[in-house]
């Protein structure tokens, strides 16, 4: 498939703080190394602050935003009905006010924690009468190609638009979807041993020049929710948080994610419901 | 072999040895929602979901296994280091500074014909001409200068790079001779990038 | 929104989009049509023979154009640029990126109370000189400034 | 049929600001696909930007011009309501004209 191409740039893996243990068999002398002089560190961060605003102003994020408008509201699928008859996010039937930032949530007519992309194919599946294998089959965008469903989520994600995350933890089924995501994120596998909190689990790491956010505090959370669904620079496309999920599973040397699926909205709960309490400022503008 | 079996014992060990409460059940929960939704792609297989010995140590510890149990399994790690049959351990710097660019290898979207790179700047800073590095490991500049080339650094140097869970049982470092993702070579070109007196990382 | 208007803005764009405008009165014909696309200017492979296109032979230093960009851009594909003239009477701005393999990237005229400005956004391959480039009175003006391009991380 | 623009123009004090976003490839004949096949130049060539019934910029474009373009400009004579008329063509022919009104 074709959205692996987005990442191939990306220079992925970790040899990790392996070294930073003072070693104790040999006698290695950790001396504390001196970094050359110029820490160039972020200077490409701090310099792209400057235009951020501009950037934020005119996204071309919002330009799915206006399809997915009109997808939610115009009658398709075998049944014939929009999304705004016949969709509830969780506020009731149609609306979409607040919806993004309350989910997860568990919805009893499906019975599961579901995240907002997830509930909204929910939707186009059970109310729309399109087939899951359907949209599955190319669930997240490439070059030439934009999902209805990214438009869908990008549009309902809008509509939260500088609200605060309220992921509903108190619920016992969200409670529970959290914990597991918690020990998905920690789990370590695979050829290289990495876990989502490898990368994730710390404060002030970066990849190369990539901060990595710490999934684990309401601010680093939040830095791993704000600007999804997000326009990505590099090719132009726009991807959805469920397409990140997947993403870092393949950095991570996993095998793929299903989409939709109970570990990825699980997941999504875990780092979603961490960030609850911070302001959500709607679809973003990615690297 | 004896390696694997003894990983084994001693994560069945650990299963007793550890009370079960702690984790309440959600790690269950994980792991069969993680087999139940998961699929293979490219040369991603469903396999490497599974946990070896040590990963479920860590997996279980929170990266904190007992002191006594994680130098038994240190010292099992260390003992699986092949080491290069010529005696020599530092090879060429400058292939092995290529080799430390390459974040290639083992996603499921690489091709797995191409060789596997290094990775080491996506988490350490090595070379002061590369400013686009990694900060998930230690800074690597100066490791030679400060250490030398003594035979024993050689070596250390050598095995961490091969097993670095031979020094640290849940480092976040893969261990890529142990995996066979880096070649003795290549392992040999990444030490002389770290050692030789040559090499920027030095200068 | 005047829907009918929007209607006919609509059908228009699959087809006949100037005509049917025309024919409609909405708009007079000396003000639809952009002059033709400056080929010669576009295909150029380097800067001069951009500039020598747009007729531009070899402009002045001015520090009354003002060229905004980072100095260090995110992701080459897209490269915030500004570009305010202060030159009276300014007609056109163009923009070239030097090293990129057609340089010429854009080029406006402006008229009826459009201030000699814009910003827009573009692809550089590499590290590059970014050149703005103004006519006012017949005479061409430039500004410039380097942007570095570097090699990324992941993306958030 | 192209997808449509998205188009902001607001007063601030007396002047129109101008917002354009284009859906489009912006394609340059260089990339090549995943099958390693080049992609045919596909990109706007020209734009006009009309306020108010006067065409007050008359753009030409090329291929470096970032895929799904943003074009911002500045007008003096607008007021609230007037109309802000864009339309584009690109290399293949295809064309698309959407408004707003100043806010």
């Amino acid at each position: 498939m074709k959205q692996s191409l987005i990442g191939a740039l990306c220079a992925m893996a970790v040899m990790g703080g392996a070294f930073a243990q003072t070693p104790k068999k040999p006698v290695a002398k950790p001396t504390r190394q001196t970094a050359p002089a110029v820490e160039a560190k972020d200077a490409a961060t701090i310099e792209f602050e400057k235009f951020r605003a501009e950037m934020e102003d005119s996204n071309p994020a919002e330009l799915f935003e206006m399809k997915g408008e009109e997808q939610w509201k115009t009658k398709r699928g075998p049944n014939n009905v929009a999304l705004a008859e016949s969709c509830d996010l969780g506020q009731g039937v149609g609306k979409i006010e607040g919806a993004y930032v309350k989910m997860p949530r568990y919805f009893a007519d499906a019975d599961a924690v579901m995240d907002a992309e997830r509930r909204i194919v929910w939707c186009m599946v059970e109310k729309q009468g399109f087939k899951f294998e359907d949209i599955a089959k190319t669930p997240f965008a490439n070059e030439t190609f934009t999902p209805d469903i990214t438009n869908l989520v990008t549009y309902v994600a809008g509509h939260s638009r500088n609200m605060k995350i309220a992921v509903p933890l108190k619920e016992p089924k969200v409670r529970e979807a959290y914990e597991i995501g918690k020990e998905i994120a920690a789990y370590r596998a695979g050829p290289y041993d990495f876990s989502c909190n490898t990368c994730h689990g710390a404060d002030g790491k970066r990849i190369r020049m990539q901060q990595l956010p710490n999934l684990s505090t309401a601010k680093g959370a939040m830095s791993g929710v704000q600007g999804w669904p997000g326009y990505r620079m590099t090719g132009g496309v726009m991807l959805t948080h469920q397409w990140r999920m997947g993403d870092c599973f393949r950095q991570q040397r996993f095998p793929q994610p299903k989409y939709a699926s109970d570990a990825v909205a699980y997941l999504l709960t875990y780092m979603i419901g961490n960030a609850n309490g911070q302001v959500y400022k709607g679809p973003g503008i990615k690297r | 072999m004896t390696k694997n079996i003894l990983l084994a014992a001693m994560a069945t060990l650990l299963l007793i040895a550890l009370p079960a409460a702690a984790e309440g059940d959600y790690r269950a929960k994980a792991i069969a929602v993680i087999k139940k939704d998961f699929q293979p792609r490219g040369q991603a297989s469903i396999d490497r979901l599974a946990e070896d010995g040590l990963q479920a140590v860590c997996n279980r510890t929170g990266n904190k296994p007992p002191k006594s149990l994680a130098e038994r399994m240190e010292a099992d790690q260390l003992a699986g280091v092949r080491y290069p049959a010529d005696g020599k351990l530092m090879g060429d710097w400058k292939e092995g500074e290529k080799l430390a660019q390459s974040g290639r290898g083992f996603t499921w979207s690489d091709d797995p014909g191409l060789p596997v790179g290094g990775n080491c700047y996506n988490c350490h800073q090595i070379s002061p001409k590369e400013t686009s590095f990694g900060t998930v490991g230690p800074s690597l500049y100066q490791f030679g200068k400060l250490r030398g080339t003594s035979a024993e650094i050689q070596k250390y140097t050598y095995s961490r790079i091969y097993n670095s869970k031979s020094y640290n049982l849940c480092s976040e470092m893969p261990r890529f001779g142990h995996i066979g993702a880096l070649k003795e070579k290549q392992i040999k070109d990444l030490v002389a990038l770290l050692l030789d007196p040559e090499s920027p990382v030095n200068k | 929104m005047n829907t009918t208007r929007r209607a006919v803005l609509k059908s228009a764009t699959a087809s006949g989009m100037l005509a049917g405008l025309i024919a409609a009165g909405a708009l007079r014909p000396t003000q639809v049509l952009a002059a033709e696309w400056n080929k010669a200017a576009f295909e150029a492979k380097d800067t001069a023979g951009a500039l020598k296109g747009i007729g531009a032979g070899a402009p002045a230093d001015s520090k009354d154009l003002i060229l905004k960009a980072p100095d260090i851009a995110e992701n080459g594909a897209v490269v915030p640029v500004d570009v305010v003239s202060n030159i009276p009477n300014t007609s056109s701005i163009t923009i070239l990126v030097e090293k990129n393999p057609s340089p010429l990237s854009a080029s406006f005229d402006f008229a009826n109370g459009a201030l000699p400005e814009v910003s827009a956004r573009l692809k550089m391959g590499q590290t590059s000189l970014i050149k703005a480039v103004a006519k006012a009175d017949g005479k061409f003006y430039t500004a410039q400034k380097e942007v570095k391009v570097t090699v990324g991380g992941c993306g958030g | 049929m192209a997808d449509p623009m998205k188009i902001r123009a607001q007063m601030k004090g007396d002047i129109a600001e101008v917002r354009i976003l284009m859906a489009h490839a912006m394609e340059t004949g260089q990339r090549k696909d995943a099958a390693g096949v080049t992609v045919p130049a596909h990109f706007i060539q020209s734009m006009t930007v009309e306020v108010g019934g006067k065409k007050m910029v008359d753009g030409q474009i090329g291929t470096s011009v970032s895929r799904n373009p943003v074009f911002g400009f500045k007008m003096k004579g607008a007021k609230v309501g007037d109309k802000v008329i864009v339309s584009w063509v690109d290399n293949k022919g295809d064309k698309r004209t959407d408004e707003a009104a100043v806010a």
